[in-house]
């Protein structure tokens, strides 16, 4: 019997007898013979606890995680630092083992968290309406480019090189299934090209879709890019990191009509990339628009205040075929790890985290860029994150940095050919400056070792 | 005891957030960002020490009612005990806090992992090739109807339009259908609450990319004809797709590739038991055979010839990517641990026990004092779930389906699912799952029983309830009409 | 819902554990241990499967009030805020995972954290050596006078066979003093709530062993005499106990070292916040002056000339040792992470807003409406806690201190710590801690004045308090009378 | 301002004009200026928690731990896996933060436990009275002793040598204290000698005291000796290992008055030596002069079935000086960990454990005795811990196998000078068979090696 069920023998007797039939065999009687299993499934056998849990350490202890090294890697999710106040609740049974509050009567916490949260995150992107949340970042962009394409139906929708390369595909491979095409716009110095955006605009543009700051780290001109967009009646749609959201204009203020993003930053795990937990927010006028779950303010028969899921008109189980999306199960459970981060960052900490942030990001561009060998790869303002090219092969640098403990960060040519000589540097408020320079000092052996290696056998080094 | 949001606790100048010293030079932000890319109004977060964030969502928790706590039978949820093992084993640094783009040599083991898991789905469903990125059961649908685009799209041929899906399926298929740009067409259910083969056959055409079906079905019934329903999908060179949401019914007594199923997702939050986190994270894997492999989306886990694992980008005819990295990996780890835990045995044992305790639960409820106002829906053996109708209940009592499920919120037990599924008029579905007790059982018949005693008596109690709940019904309607859906601050 | 036992939970065959594989022979247990030392009947432990166990405790849980959802006054407990951040410590596997056996050489990290935290100690205490062995405040009492007859037996001279006691003594503190084979002599409390130095005077003499004593003492009054008490104590060569349990009011403002204490215990579990886990467990570390040291328990953590940390075993007049291995390790890792969360400055402001809090709820009771019915015992500044006497509530009103104490658990609040201290008629010790918000602190006070004006109109509700709690009052004289204190089975 | 107060600077003042005083400082006006600090502390400024969770991290990652080797060091605690469901209680706050129930009204779910505890004590020893746990159990055998003292007065008490270094230890420092003196009753063929122990036993007697299995892992014949003792009308303490009794006679049926023991094994982790709980149950007559709490059932003014603190004339709150012991915080966070753990072990998982363990240890001993070098210490029965000798230096054989990963056991001549040859080795259910096996391979190594090393220069190497 496993330990996770309940039925004796004594108790699977009585339980036949009571439906009455003899045996449980009988109760797949409609279940073809010819489809029966006939052995066992090819797996191994179950093991006890101590078992388990001895395998998958082990498993884990061939990871090498951010426990384990001093790590620049960024590009998209980011290894910060989880207080540990978000494990003590969303540990909690009553937060972690419900499900979607079907029953509001007796789901009015999660109820209430999902309306804190989306009052959050409506402060964070100056936009009125926020969902509940939805998968995570990417799937996010796609699940606004489906908002785009119910708003104005038209085909084409333009994204800027410098939206995260797995939004972008996300929002293409969506896109071909409810049938718009993506474009993308150019990078200049480091953002997106505006020149390039207007030539592509027209008015059978859907979206513009934005990321702010964008994937080299730069902060874009998210309002100047806006503007363009809005004299073709095309909907922005911007990718935020929502930690910068704390001193960066909010998109809301810059004409976004739909702010999306990666929330993982926001109190999750980085988990090797899930799950954490997309934010949706959107202007007024696309509130039953809007995919996923909806918390609204009520009142009980009693007059006493409460929360509901609402607006569910929207939703795939009243609306089926006509649903603004298929989500059922998002992320709740995420979601409230981020509002109770937030709430712990406080009004005055996302302002000082964001301060630390580009002032410890602008130190360490500083200390790289002196080095020898290490040039910026665009000047554009940064806040957590900015890129640099090497006088060396990339890959066998941050391997050689990767046997001293320290992650060096991105190799931008996994995705962008222009940048094969690129590296993505991410610094959270858990690198010091200890932590940057010894990052400098490695990088600098590192390159010159590398161009050293690099010049033809017999040849002197180059100074 | 008044209810208070974490904004209306907040005083000015309290915080539970100590900055890291600023160790580098202290430069002007100006110098760094221009003034008019900045934010000038901070948001309004909450300002509150880390007690009363602890006191509040403490306070809020208790408002919940949860599955460590009671009976759970929310129909085509699977809310089975989630183990505490798995919590414990997810939280391990090496994987807690193992960035997404660490390189593959250096991830080894999770990928050694995603790829385990990988093989024990493809053998529990009987097909060989697995993605597990979807991130919830919703996701692997959406990502199953772009496969069927990209199949047909590849083999050529006249273009496909419509995708067929029985009026008993889960409100997440037709909806998956319109945003992966298909038209639903309904395929009736005959008496038995199987497929209606005739009906299916009438409209399977050469237009038809797919039939989305459930088995058994969201009316608890495995559909016997399912052999014929693929050779009709297959004959008209559609896809025929696999809603996994209730493969909790069937592991290791069947399979759905056995089946003829091309596709089909797993809701790891389901049958491989998760945390359900008051509404996700899950995931959705999916599971395809030989003919659809090539389009799966990218990356995929591969194992190299020398035994090491590695992402796999390259794949020309691939539908892309559903989402950022791989998937939800935390929830792969806790289905992972589930599958080690019970093995092959275990998961059948699974099944049969929750097809057991289904059949039982719906034994007790055909008593007398329950079935006449709560027939089954098919009056007939069901698999790990079962649907009762509130007609009778309705017209003879008087009470509605909903006033019986909040009637059972005073008796600290969660309602079944209600009003769905929608063939079946004042519907009740009901998953009991393998991890409750035969006394949780008896128990709930009891109460069920009680209560319609009790309405006997005075439908009132019923219709007005709950009344111990942290609040009781709750204005819906007027939610809906004038919605405030966040604080104004 | 009817309150039942895991032990009536329990069915025939049902399990939880799974058992590792038997990997190594089957050896007959005839073989392996004889059969008359054998067990002839198994343990009658109940027979349950894992999500019953979770859901058991789970329930239980519910019907415990807890300090992450209220205000929890206990005066003397210190029932401050337990910071998340410490569990996450005291878990990592080096932590939680160490041998205590382990070789000094392979746990220098738990060494240095305990070096550590003794001379984070000795500076708070103002006494430079520290010995962290023992497990709890009274456990350091019970070290505190072993090591006093230590110290007086290695000095030679007549017999001590006294300690002196103040009457509002802390209920361990003579409990203690008899455990240590000494006789208690108890001295007269001043006007002011201070020791009446008059009467310690008078029994002060060569027999006398030690003073105990606790400053800020348990009417919340710190004694100003403390340096004329300490000259008269070592004027008869007794030494200076300091009992810890208040030291959450001086922490950096004054050091019982420098009042001329020989010996403190400090209360891990309070001061420097422990979750207190029900009852449980906490830490009881001693700080001795230098005549002292010579007799600490062993082993005691030391650091060598390397810089290595060392257990020290080798102490030829140590009074030996109080409990297995080095003391409450985990206990320490949360204490050390909170001193280093506050630092030096916060640990000066946590005993600032203790007393800050205190006094403001005191002024908050001092208001008309409360201060007829509940006066301070003394009309003057508190330290971090303060003394309320229920005779006029009880004379006019007919309410007993107990009563009110009931009647504040309907309004979700932990009542202050009852009857204590004796000295005074009904009285109420109420420790607010700085933890506390002065919202908290209003409602509190607010909550006070309507249980009295409510007691005005109508006694009865108070006198028949509680109502909302999971039981009301229980027979708790029957309980004594006819002890129930294990399950028949 | 610390994250853990509240009281901002509008909160002070208006606090302070409430109470009447200009400054805080003011509040401490009672304390003499001369024995005000005139300085800060000399403590380390306050960190963020980011900080501190790295510096603890830093430390704990100097020790080497159950996690990081293969360990079989027992000695008094054990590897025991902790099964995930305890922590996923414990950690509740609602069992985590409160303190003693005080008020039972609010406190039904921490005194049922108690009720619990108490019952699974009780069936573990065969003793009818159990308490809610002590502080671990060298100090638990301390408070057996002066249980003894107040029953009988009686001035000696006689322990057995295989009773543990520190339990010993302990008893001497507190029955000095209490006023009563111990002798030391030596061991033969690894078990308690009964001969030694009848010529020690006088009707001045106040207590023998056991230990089960003992300390060199063997199986006591308790009953013998127990007979021999109530010859004098002593009463014999007995310090029992728990996991054990679910294969071995409980002491409740030897004779035994008091049975004791370190409660650790029982789901509690090894954190360096605690906390932990001690058990501590007794014959009925005793039940009146019970250290600590103890939960007893009642009813409420309405019928209801409660539990409460009972037999409180004992305690010190009451009885003050006049209290059967000092204990007011004890351990019942640890021994709800005990009795989950009971719960999930179960009246089969208790015995299949024990069952387990003496095969293993059967299997691990037979396998060191055949090494060279290696041979027993003792012949005598036992569950989960034995002894051998080597015919090498135990401390640099020791060493060795730590080099390799392996902990060898426990050193005997840090306690028993007559063992200095002697290693105590523990088998837990986390040690598998290979570990078994890959400790007798390692220590047949190291033996060798040492041997070899041992000889003087130049002589060849034995055999």
């Amino acid at each position: 019997m496993s330990t996770y069920t309940s039925a004796t023998d004594a108790d699977r007797r009585a339980m036949l007898d009571a439906i009455g039939v003899d045996s449980i065999d009988a109760l797949f009687a409609d279940i073809p013979a010819a489809l029966r299993l006939d052995r066992p499934l090819a797996l191994p056998a179950g093991m006890a606890e101590q078992e388990v849990y001895a395998h998958l350490r082990d498993l884990a202890a061939r990871n090498v995680s951010a426990e384990d090294e001093v790590s620049f890697l960024g590009a998209g999710m980011y290894d910060s630092y989880v207080p540990a106040l978000i494990d003590s609740i969303i540990l909690r049974s009553e937060f972690l083992t419900p499900y979607t509050p079907y029953q509001p009567e007796i789901s009015q916490g999660g109820l209430q968290v999902m309306f804190e949260y989306q009052t959050a995150i409506s402060e964070l992107t100056g936009l009125p309406v926020s969902n509940a949340s939805v998968y995570e970042g990417p799937s996010a962009v796609g699940a606004a480019g489906y908002l785009a394409k119910l708003a104005n139906g038209r085909p084409r929708v333009l994204a800027s090189r410098g939206v995260h390369p797995h939004s972008r595909a996300t929002l293409t491979t969506l896109a071909h299934g409810y049938g718009q095409t993506v474009e993308e716009v150019p990078l200049k110095d480091g953002v997106t090209d505006l020149d390039a955006l207007v030539a592509a605009l027209g008015d059978d543009v859907s979206a513009v879709v934005l990321q702010q700051p964008n994937f080299l780290g730069s902060v874009e001109d998210v309002a100047k890019l806006t503007a363009a967009a809005k004299e073709h009646g095309a909907l922005v749609i911007c990718a935020c990191d929502p930690v910068p959201l704390g001193i960066l204009q909010p998109p809301g203020e810059q004409g976004v009509d739909i702010a999306v993003g990666e929330g993982q930053t926001l109190g999750n795990r980085l988990d090797f990339g899930g799950p954490s937990f997309g934010f949706f927010a959107a202007s007024q006028e696309h509130i039953r628009r809007m995919p996923g779950r909806i918390a609204g303010e009520t009142t009980d028969v009693d007059g006493r205040r409460g929360f509901v899921l609402t607006l569910q008109t929207r939703e795939q189980h009243i609306r089926r075929e006509k649903a603004t999306s298929n989500i059922c199960t998002a992320q709740a459970l995420n979601a409230l790890a981020g509002v109770i981060y937030l709430s712990w960052l406080g009004r005055d900490g996302l302002v000082e985290l964001g301060e630390l942030l580009a002032r410890r990001t602008a130190y360490a561009r500083d200390r790289l860029a002196a080095l020898d060998g290490v040039t910026l790869l665009h000047e554009a303002p940064v806040v957590r994150e900015f890129a640099v090219r090497l006088d060396a092969d990339v890959a066998r640098v941050v391997e050689r940095l990767a046997g001293e403990g320290i992650n060096a960060g991105y190799r931008l040519g996994r995705d962008y050919p222009e940048f094969d000589d690129g590296l993505l540097v991410a610094i959270t408020e858990q690198r010091s400056r200890a932590d940057i320079d010894r990052l400098a000092e490695a990088l600098g052996r590192a390159v010159a070792a590398e161009r050293t290696a690099a010049v033809p056998a017999g040849a002197g080094a180059s100074s | 005891d008044a209810v208070t949001t974490i904004y209306e606790r907040s005083v000015t100048g309290r915080r539970a957030f100590a900055a890291p010293p600023l160790d580098v030079p202290e430069r002007p932000l100006d110098e760094l960002i221009p003034a008019h890319l900045r934010r000038t109004t901070p948001a309004a977060l909450p300002e509150v020490s880390e007690p009363e964030i602890v006191r509040h969502y403490n306070r809020l928790s208790k408002r919940n009612f949860d599955l460590d706590t009671g009976f759970y039978p929310l129909g085509s949820c699977t809310m089975k005990h989630n183990p505490k093992l798995h919590e414990r084993v997810a939280g391990l640094p090496g994987n807690a806090r193992l960035h997404p783009l660490q390189d593959p040599q250096r991830a080894q083991g999770a990928l050694e992992l995603m790829w385990n898991l990988q093989q024990s789905l493809g053998e529990i469903a009987g097909l060989p090739h697995v993605s597990l990125q979807p991130s919830a059961g919703s996701h692997g649908e959406l990502a199953g109807l772009l496969l069927t685009r990209a199949y047909h799209e590849d083999r050529g041929g006249p273009r496909r339009t419509k995708v067929l899906t029985p009026d008993t399926a889960h409100g997440t298929n037709p909806a998956t259908v319109t945003m992966a740009g298909y038209d639903v067409v309904k395929v009736g259910t005959n008496p038995d609450g199987g497929v209606d083969v005739d009906d299916l056959r009438s409209k399977a055409d050469e237009q038809v990319a797919c039939l989305m079906l459930t088995n058994p079905n969201t009316l608890g019934v495995f559909d016997a004809n399912i052999e014929e329903i693929a050779s009709i999908v297959h004959g008209v060179g559609a896809t025929l797709y696999y809603d996994g949401a209730n493969l909790n019914a069937i592991m290791g007594i069947t399979r759905p590739g056995d089946m003829g199923f091309d596709i089909v997702h797993f809701n790891l939050h389901k049958s491989f038991t998760q945390p359900h986190g008051g509404g996700g994270p899950g995931a959705g894997p999916i599971a395809v055979s030989e003919r659809i492999e090539p389009y799966l989306p990218k990356p995929q886990v591969v194992k190299r010839e020398d035994g090491a694992f590695d992402l796999d980008e390259d794949r020309s005819k691939s539908i892309g990517k559903l989402r950022g990295f791989q998937g939800n990996y935390g929830v792969f780890v806790r289905s992972y641990a589930y599958i080690r835990s019970l093995g092959s045995e275990g998961l059948r044992e699974a099944s049969e026990v929750a097809v057991l305790n289904a059949n039982y639960l719906l034994a007790l409820l055909r008593r007398e004092g329950v079935a006449e106002y709560l027939p089954a829906a098919f009056d007939r053996i069901c698999m790990h779930e079962f649907v009762l109708s509130g007609a009778p209940m309705k017209r003879d009592l008087g009470l509605r389906t909903l006033d019986l499920a909040k009637r059972l919120l005073d008796h600290g037990v969660h309602p079944p699912t209600v009003y769905f599924p929608l063939l079946v008029d004042e519907a009740l579905l009901l998953e009991p799952t393998e991890t409750e007790t035969k006394e949780t059982l008896d128990h709930f018949a009891a109460v069920i029983a009680e209560i319609l005693r009790e309405a006997k008596a005075d439908p009132e109690i019923a219709r007005n309830a709950p009344y111990t709940t942290p609040v009781r019904r709750l204005d819906e309607a007027g939610a809906a009409k004038n919605p405030v859906i966040r604080q104004p601050l």
